[in-house]
């Protein structure tokens, strides 16, 4: 027996994901485990996120995080990926627990993006 | 709720609507006077019940082409399965404590047999060859000396395949095993003729034949030697095999369903075949796409279909809004990849890619041309979600 | 048939019609787009059916005070009653091997026990007192160390006797013993707080409370070392205590059913209270008419009458067009006397010349006065033909 | 389960079993058995079976086994009597196998009537 597993939110995010997709010449990660597939791409300025992407294969909880973390971080400082946290998502999108897992694999994803574009060294640049 | 609004069910193995007559004749029965007497009451009223206990058990004896005192009833296959297999191996426990068994049975076939197993019984699993067919050599091969029970199912929920019960009957017959069919997805859909088969217990349930749910038979030949232990005890009902009050109304239903699933059975197994190949020609060349089971040797009802690269779980909810099942509806709350069609040979990625589309007598040409552009949809937009498809 | 016509029903122990709102609840959910679909399914329709059976478990577990993930559904109070003994005595083995049940337990309630002496457990058959109650003080010596499991009954079927199951409970659960009750015919009649009883296992059935034949249910108390071990095995339905597809259509009926139930439990007592004494009233002075059971401790819905010098079988059948019943229906094909009116100490004869009258929803005033007529005149026939009586 | 247990004979007799009764001065036998009693009363004039009464205890097989034996047998010649059997009447009235006993009470009970009605001593008379 079940009710829905998947909250108004989710689905919305699933139904209409617009940061799908894949950004040319941007910084980019990809990390896969737990069954699921993640690959980020953030175009950063001035240690400004101007455009994040992503692609993703997984459950519609995976997709969903990857779409509400792109909308959620665009225009953002580079830094604040550092800091990611997937509770805050879990709980918006009212992720099973079972699921933690697969959602760890996009703060992972997230926090690898930071580095590679370059939050460590934001003064320099 | 916004979910109720255009649904396309397409899960017709998973359950049926109930026929609109076949509703009716359950609730005239309800409630009107005299009908809804138990039908163990000796006084008029309750011989009223029986009568329309009797003409169900006809109907449905009908059906099948035996006699009405062959059919015990039950509350649906998972409770008949039950009866046949452990109550048939523990009435035969002197002739032998091997049984054997398939690994793409149905789980109430296959808890069964663990429960026999956790009961010191030694089950033997055979594994179908890729198309999901037992192969009869194989199947020779694990009878022993001691096997007194087999359990091999006609159609298979996941994936339509159709065993050859004719000649795996007609090998217990020559061996003396007691051999169990679970009829669930066949009874009422493919020609089964009771006095010809050698087969000596079969389930069935009528909420896959456009009857009501929580209703079944278990069939049991007449012949020496077969019977089965109960497995519920009290009241004498039903020769002390299955007690309980006779639920007339659901009797009736599933006599009705019965009717009226032989007075078409033609002309739907046609359709049916209409609608399967139509959506088959339409996905078929849907790169990766792979049909699960055998096309030509399958109830045309069902179609089970894997494809390469797309997660499941996101595959059934691009899906919405069609209904169709992941592994056996029975089964579908796990998440895990369906054990079916993993003894098919199938990757763990595949068999959870798989999606099973089943089809009804509501179902139309339209429907199915909806659903082929769906899927195909779906699978699109999976796959240019993805990593590694260019965008 | 002539059968048909004018029946006056009077066996509402046996069953009771379909209340006209449980059938319509009934037909739409089994055929309206939706709500047909397998609960065990996990796309929106499946999601819907659900939804219903959540529902109709909310309205039984309210009609209980009680929470519906308490509640395990089954096809009956027969099945209820099996997996309550013989999965609560196999659950609980290690704890001892002793049992303790009444010898007017109904069938189903017996049966099981009498399988479980097969099995070498040990039960303690408690004979009532003559007016059908259990001493208390008799009940507690017949306790051991070793007893695991007490089953009392509620409300006796053939009587009407209600058993004191608070007191019980209280005994029981300062011995951690586990106590099941088979509740078939109070549930719905009688004001049960489940919150409040001592009771770890109750048995109900639907078709006793103007619901669905076909549908009962199990409660288990949420409570450590109250647990039974499945019978049925398969799909992993209702935490693998019961597989099976849930019939949706029955359980909504069973919901809809302890809902009426509930809203007019005071009103049905009281005029079932006011036929019978009628009943009573009209029948008592007759030479030799005996009551079983005990008029001041019983539901109202039940008067059992046994009368000297007749005999039973010609007694019912010169009671037509009365559907009345001898004995528990569930067992009336048989022509013994009930084991049930021997328990509380009646002759063969008279347990043979017993009658049960059972009133119900639709039961009249003037339905109660024809019964008495009918009953008097019946005697007096018999009386007449029978030798040793003046012509 | 069970269907009509009683033929519409056995219904009819029942119903109205115009032979229930009893005749002041007539012979009479009473037998008992099989948890049935049966007692058969007939006047006889001239060797020939003018009324037949009886009365009965038992189920309604056994009343309308008596009933029927008294509608067939007034008028006839007593020494029919002796030779009656309850096979003709187990048929007619479909009487279950398992009541056989019970109805062979009243094939007791209808020989005694013949020998107490004098069927031996015909031609004295
Ligand atoms: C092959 C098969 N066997 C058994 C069952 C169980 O039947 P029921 O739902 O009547 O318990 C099903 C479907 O649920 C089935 O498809
Ligand atoms: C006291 C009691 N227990 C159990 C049962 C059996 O219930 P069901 O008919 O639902 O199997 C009945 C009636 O039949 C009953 O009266």
């Amino acid at each position: 027996m079940s009710t829905d597993p998947y909250s108004k939110r989710v689905r919305d995010l699933f139904d209409v994901p617009a940061h799908a997709g894949s950004l040319d010449g941007a910084s980019t990660v990809e990390v896969s485990d737990q069954g699921v597939r993640v690959r980020l791409y953030a175009a950063v300025v001035d240690a400004e996120i101007r455009a994040l992407r992503f692609q993703a294969w997984g459950c519609p909880h995976t997709i969903a995080a990857a779409e509400a973390f792109c909308a959620g971080y665009e225009g953002r400082p580079v830094v604040d990926l550092l800091d990611f946290s997937v509770s805050d998502l879990m709980q918006s999108l009212s992720v099973p627990v079972e699921k933690t897992g697969r959602i760890l694999v996009i703060e992972d994803a997230v926090r690898s993006l930071g580095s590679e574009a370059g939050a460590i060294s934001i003064p320099d640049d | 709720m916004a979910e109720q609004q255009d649904l396309l069910y397409l899960d017709y193995a998973a359950s049926t609507p109930v026929d609109a007559r076949v509703a009716q004749a359950m609730s005239a029965l309800m409630t009107s006077a005299g009908s809804y007497a138990n039908p163990s009451s000796t006084h008029a009223a309750g011989r009223q019940s029986v009568g329309h206990i009797a003409r169900a058990a006809d109907q449905l004896a009908g059906l099948l082409n035996t006699r009405a005192e062959r059919l015990i009833w039950t509350s649906g296959a998972t409770e008949s399965d039950n009866l046949a297999i452990l109550g048939g191996a523990h009435y035969r426990r002197d002739r032998g404590r091997h049984l054997v068994s398939m690994r793409t049975e149905h789980k109430a076939v296959t808890d069964s047999f663990s429960e026999l197993e956790r009961q010191a019984f030694d089950v033997t699993w055979l594994d179908p060859e890729a198309n999901g067919v037992l192969d009869i050599a194989r199947f020779e091969a694990a009878l022993r000396d001691d096997t007194q029970l087999v359990s091999i199912m006609h159609v298979n929920n996941e994936t339509g395949v159709i065993q050859d019960i004719e000649k795996i009957g007609a090998i217990c017959r020559e061996r003396e095993i007691l051999f169990h069919v679970d009829a669930a997805q066949s009874v009422g859909k493919l020609l089964i003729d009771l006095d010809a088969l050698p087969v000596d217990l079969m389930s069935m349930t009528a909420h896959k034949v456009y009857g009501p749910k929580g209703i079944g038979a278990l069939y049991i030949a007449d012949r020496p030697g077969v019977h089965v232990d109960p497995l519920l005890f009290g009241g004498g009902q039903q020769h002390r095999l299955r007690p309980g009050t006779l639920p007339s109304q659901q009797i009736v239903g599933f006599g009705a369903a019965a009717d009226i699933a032989r007075s078409r059975m033609h002309e739907d197994l046609e359709r049916l075949a209409a609608l399967r190949d139509r959506f088959w020609s339409g996905v078929h060349d849907l790169p990766g796409i792979l049909l699960n089971g055998d096309i030509d040797n399958s109830f045309p009802g069902i179609l089970n279909v894997s494809i390469e690269d797309i997660e499941g779980e996101s595959l059934l909810l691009a899906l919405e809004p069609l209904c169709v099942a992941t592994g056996s509806a029975c089964n579908s709350a796990s998440q895990e990849p369906s054990y079916v069609l993993r003894a098919l040979g199938r990757s763990d990625a595949l068999a959870q890619s798989a999606v099973r589309f089943s089809f009804g007598r509501p179902t139309s040409l339209m429907d199915v041309d909806f659903a082929v552009e769906h899927y195909r949809n779906a699978v699109d937009k999976l796959r240019r979600i993805a990593p590694g498809h260019a965008a």
